[in-house]
């Protein structure tokens, strides 16, 4: 009961310097439960380093991380993963000799706790070949499942870059421009992936694509040279004239 | 002639048109995912031919327990270089310690061959584990004078200390007991040619296995993008250990496997060229695939044997010649973009 | 022991100059190129070949070691060498030990496997005794050129057009290209001038290493070992990575003579397990 | 499917397999028919390293067997006499499996060759298993006869050689020794042998260097000499190695500071004896031959050597001519039989060879020789190892003391 009130992702006073520029400053952010969170700022903003410190890749100069209230600033990448902190890359991060079957397979198998068996072949096991197949429909890539990733269509692996983190089950899902790259006549597939995202998860966006913002999230933190800006919702953040000063007065998409 | 040797996605009957997703409801995922792990007619004939070649070819015993050996020991590195992506120059180092255990072992423990060919693989694998946190960092450049690096220590280690190793001088006196069913080692070596192929294939089969399994799969997986992996909740680093602990042990199987049927190990189970023939044996068979090193085995031992039987003292000349022009023809095997040999994108 | 460590010294200079050249290919080309030693030895021997077939003074055929293998250098690479750049590293490595097995077993075919002798003019051979020390007369000329060598490459790179190009070239050949650096002649140039100093080096060195076709073989690792110990993106790396190399090697004969070598190894990898990508590295090498 | 097999194009897959199998199959062809005309010609099975660091070793031998068989004809008995040479690389095991092929399939009457004691001495077992007589044309561990009882040595043992010099320098006072050696069974050999009958007349070796058998730079090795202060330095590494080492002791200054070299004929190998300059001038070495020995017979066989090939015979060469020699008259006694037989009537052979007077010895199966000391001069234009005393009949005292 408490999951409602307590925060599922929460930093305090997160900092990252690189020598002496610094990237991240005294970010503090709380996530909670089911929320849909748009993360927005000019580029250079320092987006991705914050995404890339939450799950773990950088670590912190200073700053806490903590995932359902336990302290995971220290915690190894794979781990937070295992705790239902998922993200999604801004350059896809695919596995070009597998295919989309494989793939998911394999996130399927690694989330049920079966991604180290060697004993048995892969999807052997009816939960996981359940959900890979749940999961190749819902993401469109069924027709393209035997084609090496290497050779798919853009759109279609930026479908695969979003499956194979849903495949992790998230608690918490960071998607860090899902839409980039994407030409428009396949954005409606990601738009579509995104909307049927369940409920419970929580979405951290981070997103240049104002329509997409705009129509996705319930609340907006800005942030500006690696400080948190503005936060607020929507509409506030919409109608803020600071934000439109610094954010959407130099134009977007 | 071509369609049935060309396995499921390729027959249009394995992929839905396009678009037809939702149509396609009901895809039968295991056995898409089976057709991956399903045997294929030429891998049959292949077994069938190392089983025939012993009954075939009795006098070329000998040449076909090297081949036999090599193979494995190619095998044994592929897994770690065509599937995690591990480049190591040093692979000898396991090879040799295998094949010191299996020696030392029979010369002072115990002479039956099934027991040392697993202390042996025990040791090898031990070593693995000591030695792999070396390849978990740095670039490929790195990787390859470390691994080399463990090879040369081991190798001036075996020097050192010849009171154990004979040194120079190989290790005399060696006396393997007869295999289980009473089982001597001939002079024709048709016994040791059994053995080595019994070994060969069963890692063969365990191979295959492993490499169709989740396990197998992270590895690649891994192997093209670190990153993602460890997104996906792998624990890269246990994985690149741990697979390259198993390798080790297959390694080492091989080595155990030369020091048993020769009855001798020598400084040379360690020396450079051990590493470097068995790369160019993976690389002739075609790395990430487990019948690559066999085939390269074969092809690299007969190779050898043809141009040295014409020219003794030259045929490296004709070695290189061949991989020079290999490389700069290239091979689509080759060409495969290795994500993990290039700089981060 | 000042011998000792002055042998040293001559010996990791003699070791710069012949791995130099591969540093410098390496960082910029991101070749791993194994077949350097290859022309180490075609200096050696273009240097033999001279004395013997043409009696040409010691002294004058350094120069020309330098340039035949310079030459070669920029032929194989254009003709063998560019097609390579593109591919994979495993595939350069066995492209390159492919090379190297045929240049062995070609000069074994046309030389003979015996070692090779150079005969040192006389104010060469000897020593010096200042009273504890002693020094090779021999030796100290090689400290004395290869040091010369080092500063002309290090001004080279530090002063002139050509070092500035090629250090953008280093950095991201994309962007120099950008530039309007012709990046194929700087790689050419780089690539002729890298083998004519294996060369140089392998005829200095045919002396003190003594020179047989199995030259590029038997010193392919200490070569790879200055590399990767020193980084590819400076003159300053390789070189304190070939003394340290030297010296370790020379104080580790002398005290520990069975395990010398060992000491070599395991202090490469013991360096580079505390600096993976090298002593002396810009961030963000390969 | 999609792992590594389905993206590589099936058809050279197939090719590849096909074409591995196919490969075979002449081997398929050759075992029958191996075992179908081993009747008539006698096979000599020769394992040489013809490649690798220890090429000139497998050279030398060939031309001396080569020559052995052109000058004394090839047929045995209205037999023909067929060596099959193989390159051993000089890596033990292969050499193993050379000698286990030419056994079982090519039935060989007798093994010859090994370039080195530890090629010889992972052989030796498959001769013994298979009663196969081994003739060492070239490695010299005094302990490789006792790997086999089917082994005869035609070329010397360290130890042998070695107390030449080591009876030579007490008397000619040169009291402080230094040894460096190879570290591997023959300088082990050496270095003991030498301390043994050195001091046992009144010599003191005062320090002991073993250098591993393959190092780029001497220097430091020679540094450690300098530093003990002695009289001399006695030498063992194999023929090749010495040049490098002879001019590094001059480099070092060592004979300046008055250091005389001793060594065993290795260090002064008349393959390249010619190469090393002067510095080679005036080093004593104890040996069993040098191709200025001077007889007849040595004359006859120098001159032969070189008109065939464009090199000098060394002791490798002796070593393959008289082993060939023995096995030869061997076949000639026994009609081209080989095994036990074969053995028999190699022991206790006596002949004259290029080195001078040798001798089997039936108990041993080592080879009895007389020892030279020899001084590197220049004649006509030439450095040649030039012999000026002489040990007659030394045995391998490396036997001697254990029998």
């Amino acid at each position: 009961m408490n999951a409602v009130t307590q925060p599922l992702l929460e930093t305090r006073g997160l900092v990252r310097r690189f020598g002496g520029l610094v990237a991240t400053s005294d970010v503090s952010l709380t996530v909670m439960p089911g929320a849909r969170h748009a993360l927005i700022g000019p580029n250079g903003a320092g987006k991705t380093t914050l995404i890339n410190l939450l799950t773990g890749v950088l670590e912190p100069t200073q700053g806490q991380i903590l995932l359902k209230g336990d302290d995971i600033t220290a915690l190894a990448a794979h781990r937070r993963v295992g705790r239902g902190l998922v993200r999604t890359f801004q350059i896809n991060q695919l596995f070009n000799q597998l295919t989309p079957l494989q793939s998911l397979a394999l996130a399927v198998s690694q989330r049920r706790g079966q991604g180290a068996r060697w004993w048995q072949p892969l999807g052997r096991d009816a939960a996981v070949a359940r959900r890979v197949e749940e999961l190749l429909h819902e993401y469109r890539l069924a027709d393209v499942m035997h084609q090496r990733t290497a050779q798919l269509p853009y759109g279609k692996r930026r479908l695969l870059e979003i499956a194979l983190a849903i495949a992790g089950e998230p608690r918490v899902l960071l998607l860090d421009e899902p839409a980039a790259g994407v030409p428009e006549g396949e954005r409606q597939e990601i738009f579509d992936s995104l909307a049927r995202l369940p409920a419970d998860v929580a979405v951290l966006l981070i997103e240049h694509d104002m329509d997409l913002v705009f129509n996705f999230a319930t609340r907006v933190t800005v942030l500006v040279s690696g400080a948190v800006y503005a936060e607020g919702g929507v509409d506030e953040i919409a109608n803020d004239p600071r934000v439109k000063a610094v954010y959407l007065g130099q134009g977007h998409g | 002639m071509s369609t049935p040797l060309r396995p499921g996605a390729a027959t249009p009957a394995a992929v839905p048109p396009a678009g037809a997703a939702d149509r396609s409801a009901g895809i039968d995922v295991r056995q898409a995912l089976r057709r991956d792990a399903r045997w294929r007619w030429w891998e049959i004939a292949l077994l069938a031919a190392l089983a025939a070649s012993w009954f075939g070819l009795p006098g070329h015993a000998l040449l076909g327990n090297e081949i036999a050996i090599l193979a494995l020991f190619a095998l044994s590195l592929d897994l770690i270089l065509g599937y995690a992506g591990i480049v190591s120059l040093g692979h000898a180092a396991f090879f040799g310690v295998g094949a010191y255990g299996a020696a030392l072992f029979a010369k002072h423990v115990l002479p039956d061959p099934l027991v040392g060919l697993v202390v042996a693989m025990a040791a090898a694998a031990l070593l693995g584990l000591l030695t792999s946190p070396l390849i978990l960092r740095g670039t490929d450049l790195t990787r390859l004078m470390v691994t080399l690096g463990v090879a040369a220590v081991l190798y001036e280690l075996a020097n050192r200390f010849d009171q154990i190793t004979g040194g120079a001088d190989g290790l005399q006196g060696v006396v393997i007991g007869p295999l289980p069913g009473g089982l001597e080692f001939d002079l024709a070596g048709r016994v040791a040619w059994g053995y080595s192929l019994a070994v060969l294939v069963l890692a063969l089969l365990l191979c295959r296995r492993l490499v169709h399994s989740p396990f197998g799969t992270g590895l690649q997986a891994l192997r093209d993008n670190r990153l993602r992996a460890s997104a996906l909740g792998l624990n890269v680093n246990a994985r690149l250990v741990a697979v390259y602990a198993i390798a080790a042990a297959l390694a080492g199987a091989a080595g155990a496997l030369l020091a048993q049927t020769t009855g001798f190990a020598s400084l040379d189970v360690l020396d450079f060229h051990r590493s470097a023939d068995v790369m160019l044996v993976v690389v002739i068979g075609g790395a990430g695939w487990l019948w690559g090193g066999v085939l390269g085995a074969i092809a690299f031992k007969l190779l050898h044997d043809l141009i040295a039987s014409w020219t003794p003292q030259y045929w490296t000349f004709w070695l290189g010649l061949f991989l020079v022009v290999l490389m700069l023809v290239g091979r689509e095997r080759l060409l495969r973009p290795w994500t993990w040999w290039r700089r981060a994108p | 022991m000042l011998t000792l460590l002055f042998d040293g010294i001559a010996y990791g200079m003699l070791l710069f100059v012949l791995a130099v050249g591969l540093a410098v290919t390496m960082g910029l080309m991101n070749f791993i190129n194994l077949a350097h030693g290859a022309f180490a030895m075609a200096g050696g021997y273009a240097t033999v070949l001279l004395m013997q077939h043409f009696d040409l003074p010691f002294l004058a055929t350094l120069p020309l070691a330098f340039l035949i293998t310079a030459a070669a250098g920029a032929l194989m690479e254009r003709t063998l060498y560019r097609p390579m750049y593109a591919k994979p590293h495993l595939d350069q490595v066995l492209f390159s030990i492919g090379l190297v097995f045929m240049a062995v077993a070609a000069v074994d075919y046309l030389l003979g496997s015996q070692q090779q002798f150079v005969k040192l003019p006389a104010f060469l051979q000897g020593r010096l005794d200042f009273e504890a020390v002693g020094i090779g007369k021999y030796r100290l000329f090689i400290v004395v050129v290869c040091a010369l060598l080092a500063l002309a490459l290090q001004w080279v790179l530090a002063r002139t057009r050509f070092g500035s190009r090629l250090r953008a070239a280093v950095d991201d050949p994309r962007v120099a290209s950008g530039l309007g650096i012709n990046v194929n002649r700087v790689f050419l140039l780089t690539f002729a001038v890298g083998s004519g100093l294996a060369g140089l080096g392998g005829a200095l060195g045919a002396e003190v290493l003594g020179l047989d076709p199995t030259f590029p073989l038997k010193f392919m690792i200490y070569f790879l070992i200055v590399v990767a110990v020193g980084g590819t993106s400076s003159v300053t790396g390789p070189l304190v990575a070939a003394l340290l190399l030297g010296i370790a090697d020379v104080a580790g004969k002398y005290y520990a003579p069975k395990i010398g070598a060992f000491i070599v190894y395991a202090l490469m990898i013991a360096i580079l397990l505390w600096r993976p990508q090298g002593l002396f590295v810009r961030k963000g090498a390969r | 499917m999609s792992t590594f097999q389905d993206r590589r194009a099936p058809a050279r897959r197939r090719l590849l397999a096909a074409a591995t199998l196919l490969s075979a199959l002449p081997l398929l062809g050759a075992a029958p028919a191996a075992l179908a005309q081993q009747s008539d010609p006698i096979k000599i099975g020769l394992i040489l390293p013809m490649t690798g660091p220890f090429a000139s070793t497998g050279r030398q031998i060939d031309a001396a067997v080569k020559l052995y068989l052109a000058q004394h004809g090839d047929t045995v008995a209205g037999r023909k006499v067929q060596v099959l040479l193989k390159d051993d690389a000089s890596v033990a095991d292969t050499t193993r499996r050379l000698a286990q092929e030419l056994v079982v399939n090519d039935k060989v009457a007798v093994l010859a060759g090994f370039g080195l004691t530890p090629l010889a001495l992972a052989t030796a077992p498959i001769s013994t298993q298979s009663k196969t007589p081994m003739v060492v044309m070239a490695a010299a561990t005094s302990s490789i006869t006792q790997a086999s009882p089917y082994v005869v040595r035609s070329s010397m043992t360290l130890p042998q050689v070695t107390i030449g010099v080591a009876e030579w320098a007490p008397k000619n006072g040169i009291k402080k020794v230094v040894t460096l050696v190879s570290d591997y069974g023959p300088g082990i050999d050496a270095e003991k042998a030498f301390k043994e009958r050195f001091e046992l007349n009144g010599g003191k070796v005062v320090e002991q260097v073993r250098v591993p058998l393959r190092n780029p730079d001497f220097a430091p090795f020679l540094q450690r000499v300098r530093d003990a202060g002695a009289e001399a330095l006695f030498v063992f590494v194999p023929s090749g190695v010495g040049a490098a080492l002879m001019k590094q002791f001059a480099e070092r200054g060592l004979d300046k500071a008055g250091i005389r070299l001793l060594g065993t004929g290795d260090v002064t190998d008349d393959d390249i004896l010619n190469d090393m300059g002067d510095v080679a001038l005036g080093v004593v070495t104890s040996f069993h031959y040098s191709a200025a020995h001077k007889s007849a017979a040595n004359q006859q066989f120098v001159d032969a050597f070189q008109k065939a090939n464009k090199f000098r015979p060394n002791f490798m060469a002796v070593g393959g001519y008289d082993g060939m020699r023995l096995i030869m008259e061997g076949l000639k006694a026994t009609k081209g039989a080989g095994g036990v037989a074969l053995l028999d009537a190699m022991k206790g052979q006596t002949f004259e060879s290029p080195r001078g007077p040798v001798f089997i010895d039936a108990q041993t199966r080592d080879i009895v020789q007389d020892v030279y000391i020899r001084k590197v001069e220049r004649q006509n234009g030439q450095l040649w190892n030039v012999e000026f005393e002489t040990l007659k009949g030394v045995k391998d005292p490396g036997k001697a003391g254990m029998k």
